[in-house]
């Protein structure tokens, strides 16, 4: 799923400075599911929203609400009768959400509540740890199935560096040296061998690096 | 503020313990200031992050939430669930600019009478030294018309 | 090893069997060239090349390719160091012809240090191709004569081309075959980390040695003498995939007040006359952090002087 | 009651005596469809358990645990509490007994006092308090404790000076000066006695100097001085100067182990545990660093969990133990006193101590002695009731039966289990007349409004004068008339009196009220009466919120008459804000499947499937080995002589002819399913020729008797030389008249081997019994063999004492060692041409001389640990846990001990801690009791305050199911969301609040509804 972290709070306040009434706009996708959007967090950041106000003696509306997902037209289309009754719309969802709902109401404003971090799961309830880099080309067949461009810090596709300690990268204590999990696994199934031949460079043409991507199915696109 | 301020506070407690133990104080006749209000609750582990925070925006001076003893939640770990969402809401308070010391979390066993009523008066005169709550404290506006 | 690929000194000292000595600078957090040149001043003549850091520990320096540039001018030889955090391929091309056509004959190839460690941690790093990749593409250029796009070069460069290698770094059995994969991507010399750590870097040797690397290969042993307790226990603590032993430590904090940096010399000159004789050790990378006045002492007291000068 | 006297077998039992044993047997009995009578001398229920602090080796909070099992016998319509009375005589048999009953007047008209304590308040008389241990002082009206059930005020007329001045201030008329005893006769089935114990005073011991000081106290006084509810409110002090104290002794084995002077040469089993549990709370209690000390002969920590609570009171808290004999307390001027100990060594020692706390021993209660006299049952020389290991809580007459200890002394879980036991015995000649004498009360429909507008009813009551005398009752029914929705209000004198409760139904059906609000007391002790009420005036029970305006307002706030107005109002508003948004919660019932699957056949398996057929039910047995019996084949006599082989294939037997019971060897729990009262068990047999076959059973409950074994040794040359052997074999040999152990000269008991290590840091509880009993009947057969018997502390608790004591007489040498010294057993090589000719040498360092000895035993005999089977797959299928020793883990260690905290599972025997015969027994027959709760009935209530999923907001995140206490929801993959059975859910809530799509509500404590009470209560008044 994309994973996402709340933003600051002084960050939201300031985006919402000029406003008397807003909507939080939640999403029942991603980040519901990793506790950050869902229809809880827009509580939360309602009341906190509402209590700042009232702490600086400003008047501010705040009503809540949650979209099934803000990743698709018809469900932003549901908006569309209240929309326009407030100064600014605050989008909970990753940052597809505030841009798909700009695209349907060009004469509204919309934040953004929270920082999109990456593409991950929830190793333990309350941790969640990225795996995919979205690069466009996988390559995790030639790591049994780990992913150094997503999980080393530089990318290595020949590693390990050479920084890696007792298993951790260099940069964190926290983080997994994946090359070091990659070795170790091939170790243990005496498939060393494998990563001994040279990874040539990567193409990066069909990552972000090659300009905003978008992905076609014929066979699915309507007529008309 | 005034030597008069009064402030009310709202104390989420555990039927198992803290509520049992208000109470027992009630029994033993202790005495503790009228301020607190108790609301009732099967388990701190169901008090919300949400919960507390209407309450802040409701006005409350103080909030505190009043479970068994760690290690003895009559659900196992819900108190300790309690703690960490008190200890997030203490966070956001300090974001916000307010004190966080108007929330807390407080531990104690069905026997602890006398302990229920310090925890009252600890817990109103702090608030009372802080003041009323910011939330309060400035003329609100009236609420803009729909 | 019969042709000479780049014709540096330090190749031709290498392969005329000579216990290479190689030293290293950093380059100024500033454009003070006189600094720079004073460093090299003490150098000179001490040493068969000097590696030149890339934003070492990803700190803002001079440019390394112009650092090397001027030692050119200086009348020493430049081991320009390269990493993959800052440029990306095409940079790292453009780049690598410039040095070559400024004097530039030797080149280490090196992924760099996480930028989140230097002075600018709020930077994108590049990473388009790894240390591994950066070797092949060196000697793509210099032996085909090609771009990574296959496209012809005009006057390839010849570079010697260095890689750096971690004897002590984890995973420990799999050091010796990473180390084997860069020989095999084209690094005609490796340098390695500061070693500390003997039992280790024997046992690494020996591995080499069994598995016909240093055939392929000139290995230079990298030391780096200790200035202060500090310095060793920050080392061992801090340093990423670098090992210091508790019994060295001990040994600096038992020596005299005001002898301790003379201590660390002692067993970085006891280091050096194990090497000489190590089987597969070419030569010895001498980083002396900050302390390239001390250098000459150092070759002088290992008996590596005077330099052998090239056929 | 019933007066006519019946010769018919009677489907009602009594349970004399209603402390925690007592309560547990009448509640398993009462709710397994018998009507109890629970009788007891004093005035409330609850037993010695009630006075005490915190229990080990949790440390829970005694008064916590015992509560809600206080209330549930207070309130239960087939338990008839019988408090103040005592039993006189019990004439007729097994099954129609006639007992007759003095009850002694309390001249408190229970069923009209609303304990107000408007009465205590005004008594002029002072008595000593006995529950406080005579710390302190009470009222000649007077309530045992706040939370004591019968909730009801007594007069004790030793203090009571007649002035009649209670019995004006009562408003509710409850005083009757007039009372007398009155006799009953009962018409019961079965007699429980669980009596318990009294804790031994020790005035009588000269040297102890206890009663001449203060600041000597029993343990029972410390348990009173710890507790919050205590004489000082929960402060450590000591009672000569209250002074906070710095030095803390405590001395082991007062009116224990002591023939001499106390006559008791039993253990008491408790003290050594309750003892570091007083050190490690008194430490807690105060801030400045408490010395605390243990003087000890041996620390007898045998239970589960007890050395590791040892380990931590040594190790992590500092606690000193001082392996010693006293030899006098001296008084110091300032309070303090002097110890004079003697050290094993013989040295002679002193220390000062700021107060000492004897580890007074328990004993029979002398009214019990005198009952059993009256009903004629067999007493022990210690007076305790007479049982045999194998029939553990049967008494010498018929139709008795005993449990806790008054059987003997034994901490709290024993006594639960040995009551639920008791409970399953008694009433196994009963089940035909099950559920005949029971009550069941007849409730009108519940009217349906759904659709309707909420229309509150607030009723205020004024409670005597506790509630109107200090705040303005009319001002707050007026004021409750402004609320929202409420269409009517009333104040009433006693809103929980009986005539109260009729006009309340009235009103509620005349007015069509549909959701009620009391602002009264507390819910904890009146919400159940209110709800009833609730219910029989038709409206579902959930409908009903209460404002607690005395307990927690006008008891606490009565200086303060206009706050506590001002307080009452706020709470009723909370109250009825959220009255708003309540609705009923139906209840759905569920079939329950009548049978019950239990899992291994050792003597715990038997036991229990035996009972439960005996009960009425189908059991079926499920044994993966290929012979009934597990351990106790091996086993040649229980701990008081009786053997156990006849026990055994009359036990096999009797379980092979059982019509109820099916058998079903070699085979292999391999899936279940379900819940309490409904689950599905898939089982798979080994045929003979190897083939697989499965069988699906159906079973309302399950009992886990899953058993344990011998470890075995890898020390002491155990394998190497034919003499060293492990307990059971030595068993197996005496049987067999072994000539190893006929002819040994020189036998060597080490005791601990593979227990009480750094691997397995507990104890195996039996062993040290196992050879003092092994030890003796070497020396009966074999009167000149010499025997050494070497260990850590012998803990012989409880009567196995005498076999400590024996030992010693017969001239069983004992070497106590240390656990980082522990003997060394080596083998002398012998003559090469003779097979096993080679020598056994033993050293051991001697504790008192302190130097090595060295031995040549011609026997070894190891007292090898116990260890749980191996099931790891077992305990998955069915989700219980085990520990990190392997044991399975009860419920809750001190009043659930033989339950899984998941509903519907129970367990017994080795597989939940070591343990002796007679006690796997007495727990495979409590988890009988216990599964009768369920499968006696047809149908279970399930439902009411627990978590529901809204579908259309789950976003099948996972969170509910990783942040569960219980692992209860989980994802129906088919249904797209999360489901939480309604069956397992505890209803604490945590669900709710982590759900980040709020798809989860806990009925009854909703968002809405908790939010809805915050808001009232800040909103401008």
């Amino acid at each position: 799923m994309i994973v996402a972290d709340r933003k600051s709070l002084s960050e939201i306040q300031d985006m919402v400075r000029d406003c008397r009434k807003i909507l939080l706009v939640g999403c029942k996708g991603c980040v519901t599911v990793c506790n950050v959007g869902g229809l809880k967090e827009v509580q939360v950041l309602a009341a906190t929203l509402r209590i700042a106000a009232k702490i600086e003696g400003r008047p501010l509306i705040v009503e809540e609400t949650v979209l099934e997902r803000q990743c698709d037209p018809e469900y932003v289309e549901m908006l569309k009768p209240v929309v326009d009754n407030f100064d600014a719309v605050v989008s909970m969802a990753c940052g597809v959400g505030p841009q798909f709902l700009s695209e349907a109401y060009p004469q509204q404003r919309f934040f953004p509540a929270v920082n999109t971090t990456f593409f991950g799961g929830a190793v333990a309830h309350g941790i969640w740890e990225e795996r995919c880099a979205g690069c466009g080309t996988c390559i995790i067949h030639y790591f049994d199935g780990m992913c150094p461009v997503a999980r080393c810090s530089k990318s290595l596709m020949n590693g390990p560096c050479g920084g890696s300690d007792h298993g951790k990268c260099e940069i964190s204590r926290n983080i997994n040296c994946i090359w070091d999990m990659i070795v170790r696994k091939k170790t243990e199934q005496g498939r060393l061998n494998d990563l001994l031949d040279i990874v040539p460079a990567k193409n990066w043409q069909t990552a972000r690096d090659g300009g905003p991507r978008q992905s076609r199915r014929e066979e699915l696109i309507q007529n008309g | 503020m005034s030597d008069a301020f009064e402030p009310t506070i709202i104390a989420f407690c555990c039927k198992y313990c803290a509520y049992a133990a208000a109470d027992l104080a009630g029994s033993m006749r202790l005495s503790y200031p009228a301020n607190i209000k108790i609301s009732q609750v099967p388990c701190t582990g169901r008090v919300d992050i949400v919960h507390l925070l209407k309450a802040i925006e409701d006005g409350a001076d103080g909030v505190y939430v009043a479970g068994c003893m760690e290690g003895d939640c009559h659900f196992v770990s819900g108190n300790l669930k309690a703690l960490k969402r008190v200890t997030c809401v203490k966070k956001t308070l300090a974001e916000l600019g307010m004190e966080p010391e108007r929330v807390e979390m407080f531990n104690l066993s069905s026997a602890m009478g006398p302990r229920f009523a310090e925890i009252a008066i600890e817990m109103t005169d702090r608030i009372r030294k802080l003041g009323p709550s910011p939330v309060r404290r400035q003329p609100q506006p009236e609420a803009a018309a729909e | 090893m019969d042709d000479l690929k780049s014709g540096s000194n330090l190749e031709k000292v290498l392969k005329a069997g000579h216990f290479a000595l190689t030293g290293e600078c950093g380059p100024p957090k500033g454009a003070n060239i006189a600094h720079l040149k004073e460093k090299f001043a003490h150098l000179k003549g001490v040493v068969d090349a000097v590696n030149l850091t890339d934003n070492q520990t990803a700190v803002v320096r001079l440019s390394s390719w112009a650092a090397s540039a001027i030692m050119v001018q200086d009348g020493l030889e430049p081991n320009f160091q390269m990493v993959c955090r800052d440029r990306n391929r095409l940079a790292m091309q453009s780049d690598i012809l410039g040095a070559y056509a400024l004097g530039v004959r030797n080149m280490l190839c090196l992924s760099g240090d996480h930028q989140k460690f230097g002075n600018h941690p709020a930077a994108k790093n590049v990473y388009d191709i790894d240390s591994m990749q950066l070797i092949s593409l060196v000697k793509k250029m210099r032996d085909e004569g090609r771009f990574m796009n296959d496209d012809v070069i005009d006057t390839p460069p010849r570079l010697f081309i260095g890689a750096a290698a971690n004897p002590f770094a984890e995973p420990f059995d799999f050091r010796i075959y990473r180390m084997t994969k860069k020989i095999a991507a084209g690094a005609d010399f490796i340098q390695t980390q500061c070693i500390y750590n003997m039992d280790r870097f024997r046992v690494f040797m020996k591995q080499a040695v069994d598995m016909g690397l240093t055939e392929k290969c000139f290995i230079l042993a990298g030391v780096t003498p200790m200035k202060t307790v500090g310095m060793a226990s920050y080392m061992a603590k801090s340093v990423p995939g670098m090992e210091v032993p508790e019994s060295l430590i001990k040994r600096l904090k038992g020596a005299e007040k005001g002898k301790v940096a003379e201590e660390g010399i002692r067993f970085c000159l006891e280091q050096i006359e194990e090497f000489k004789t190590m089987k597969g050790v070419a030569g010895v990378h001498l980083m002396a952090i900050e302390w390239e006045h001390r250098v000459p002492e150092i070759a002088e007291r290992a008996g590596l002087l005077p330099r052998p000068v090239a056929p | 009651m019933n007066l006519q006297k019946t010769t018919e077998k009677t489907g009602s039992v009594m349970v004399v005596g209603a402390g925690v044993a007592g309560i547990q047997a009448s509640l398993d009995m009462a709710n397994a469809g018998y009507f109890v009578h629970l009788v007891d001398n004093s005035t409330s229920v609850g037993g010695l358990m009630a006075q005490l602090d915190k229990t080990f080796p949790t440390n829970d909070c005694a008064m916590c645990v015992i509560s809600p099992f206080l209330v549930e016998v207070g309130r239960h319509l087939n338990i008839n509490i019988i408090s103040n009375s005592e039993v006189e005589s019990l004439e007729g048999q097994a099954g129609a007994f006639h007992a007759t009953v003095r009850n002694d007047p309390r001249y408190i008209d229970i069923e009209k006092c609303t304990a107000c304590g408007q009465c205590r308040q005004i008594c002029p008389v002072t008595a000593i308090n006995e529950f406080d241990c005579g710390l302190d002082l009470r009222k000649a009206i007077y309530i045992k404790y706040p939370q004591a059930v019968p909730l009801a005020y007594a007069i004790d007329r030793s203090a009571c000076i007649g002035c009649g001045l209670c019995e004006k201030a009562c408003l509710a008329e409850a005083i009757s000066y007039a009372d007398t005893p009155r006799r009953t006769v009962l018409n019961v089935g079965a007699v429980i006695l669980s009596m318990g114990s009294s804790v031994y005073d020790p005035s009588g011991l000269d040297t102890l100097a206890y009663g001449r000081h203060p600041n000597i106290v029993t343990s029972l006084e410390f348990e009173r001085i710890l507790s919050a509810s205590g004489p000082y409110k929960g402060h450590l002090m000591r009672p000569y100067d209250r002074e906070i104290p710095e030095k803390i002794a405590w001395l082991q084995c007062v009116g224990s182990r002591d023939i001499n002077r106390a006559g008791h040469g039993y253990c008491s089993s408790v003290c050594c545990m309750y003892a570091i549990k007083q050190t490690m709370i008194a430490k807690e209690h105060v801030s400045t660093p408490l010395d605390a000390a243990v003087f000890y002969m041996d620390m007898r920590t045998y239970g589960k969990d007890f050395d590791k609570y040892y380990t931590r009171a040594k190790d992590e808290k500092h606690v000193r133990f001082i392996r010693s004999r006293i030899h006098t307390i001296e008084p110091l001027k300032n309070g303090d006193l002097n110890i004079r100990y003697v050290l094993e060594s013989g040295d002679v020692q002193e220390e000062t101590f700021n107060m000492v706390v004897l580890s007074a021993g328990l004993s029979p209660p002398p009214s019990a002695i005198a009952l059993a006299g009256r009903l004629g049952i067999d007493l022990n020389a210690y007076h305790y009731a007479q049982t045999a290991d194998i029939r553990p809580v049967n008494t010498s007459r018929e139709g008795i039966y005993v449990c806790g200890a008054f059987q003997g002394p034994k901490d709290i879980p024993q006594s639960v289990m040995e009551a639920s036991a008791a409970a399953a015995s008694a009433t196994e000649t009963l089940a035909d007349v099950r559920w005949t004498q029971t009550k069941v009360r007849e409730l009108p429909a519940e009217v349906d409004f759904s659709g309707q507008k909420p229309r509150i009813g607030v009723f205020v009551c004024n409670c005597g004068i506790n509630i109107g005398g200090v705040a303005d009752v009319p001002a707050i029914r007026e004021y409750a008339r402004s609320l929202p929705h409420v269409i009517h209000v009333e104040d009433n004198l006693f809103t929980c009196s009986q005539d109260t409760q009729e006009k309340i139904k009235q009103v509620l059906v005349e007015k069509g009220i549909n959701r009620v609000v009391v602002a009264s007391c507390s819910p904890r002790t009146h919400e159940p009466l209110f709800q009833e009420t609730l219910r029989e005036a038709g409206l579902n029970k959930y409908l009903f919120e209460m404002a607690n305006i005395r307990d927690q307002n006008t008891w606490v706030h009565m200086a303060s008459p206009a706050k506590a107005t001002a307080k009452a109002k706020d709470l009723v508003r909370m109250a009825v804000a959220k009255a708003a948004y309540i609705e009923p919660l139906p209840q759905v019932m569920l079939d329950v499947t009548n049978s019950v699957l239990v899992v291994g056949g050792g003597v715990a398996g038997m036991e229990a499937a035996l009972g439960v057929a005996r009960q009425g039910y189908q059991a079926w047995l499920v044994e993966r080995g290929h012979q009934l019996g597990g351990m106790a084949r091996q086993l040649r006599s229980t701990w008081q002589g009786e053997p156990v082989a006849p026990y055994l294939s009359d036990l096999i037997d009797a379980v092979h002819r059982h019509e109820h019971i099916q058998i079903f060897m070699e085979t292999q729990v391999v899936h279940v399913t379900g819940t309490i009262g409904n689950f599905t068990t898939t089982l798979v047999t080994q045929d003979d020729e190897g083939k697989e076959k499965s069988t699906v059973i159906p079973h309302g409950a399950a009992i886990l008797a899953t058993g344990g074994h011998e470890y075995a040794p890898t020390e002491y040359q155990y394998g190497a030389h034919p003499s060293v052997m492990t307990h059971l074999e030595f068993d197996v040999a005496a049987t067999k008249q072994d000539n190893r152990l006929l002819s040994a000269k020189l036998a060597v008991f080490i005791q601990c081997v593979g227990s009480r290590s750094a691997e397995r840091p507990y104890c195996s509880r039996v062993c040290c019994t196992h050879s003092l009993k092994s030890a003796l009947w070497l020396k009966t057969i074999n009167p000149d063999v010499q025997i050494f018997i070497l260990y850590r502390d012998i803990r012989a608790y409880g009567f196995r004492e005498s076999l400590y004591q024996k030992a010693r007489e017969a001239g069983v040498q004992f070497i106590r060692f240390e656990s980082e010294n522990p003997p060394v057993v080596s083998l002398t090589p012998g003559d090469p041409s003779e097979p096993n000719s080679s020598r056994l040498s033993l050293t051991v360092t001697d504790h008192i001389l302190q130097r090595p000895i060295i031995l040549n035993p011609d026997l070894v005999v190891l007292a090898s640990a116990i260890l749980p089977n191996e099931n790891k797959k077992l305990f998955e299928a069915f989700k219980v846990p085990a520990n990190a020793d392997g044991f399975l883990v009860e419920a809750h260690a001190k009043l659930r001990p033989v339950d899984f905290a998941s509903e519907g599972l129970f367990l017994a025997g080795l597989a939940h801690y070591p343990k002796t015969i007679d006690e796997s027994i007495a727990q495979a027959k409590a988890a009988v009791s216990r599964t009768m709760n369920i499968v006696s009935k047809t149908a279970i209530m399930v439902g009411s305050v627990i978590a529901v999923v809204n579908p259309e907001r789950c976003a099948v995140c996972l969170t509910c199911v990783r942040t569960c206490p219980y692992g209860i929801p989980r994802i129906d993959p088919e249904k797209g969301h999360a489901v939480i059975a309604a069956v397992e859910c505890h209803g604490c809530g945590v669900c709710a609040s982590e759900c980040p799509g709020k798809a989860i509500a806990l009925k009854h404590f909703t968002d809405e509804q908790i939010n809805a009470k915050t808001d009232a209560l800040f909103q401008a008044a």
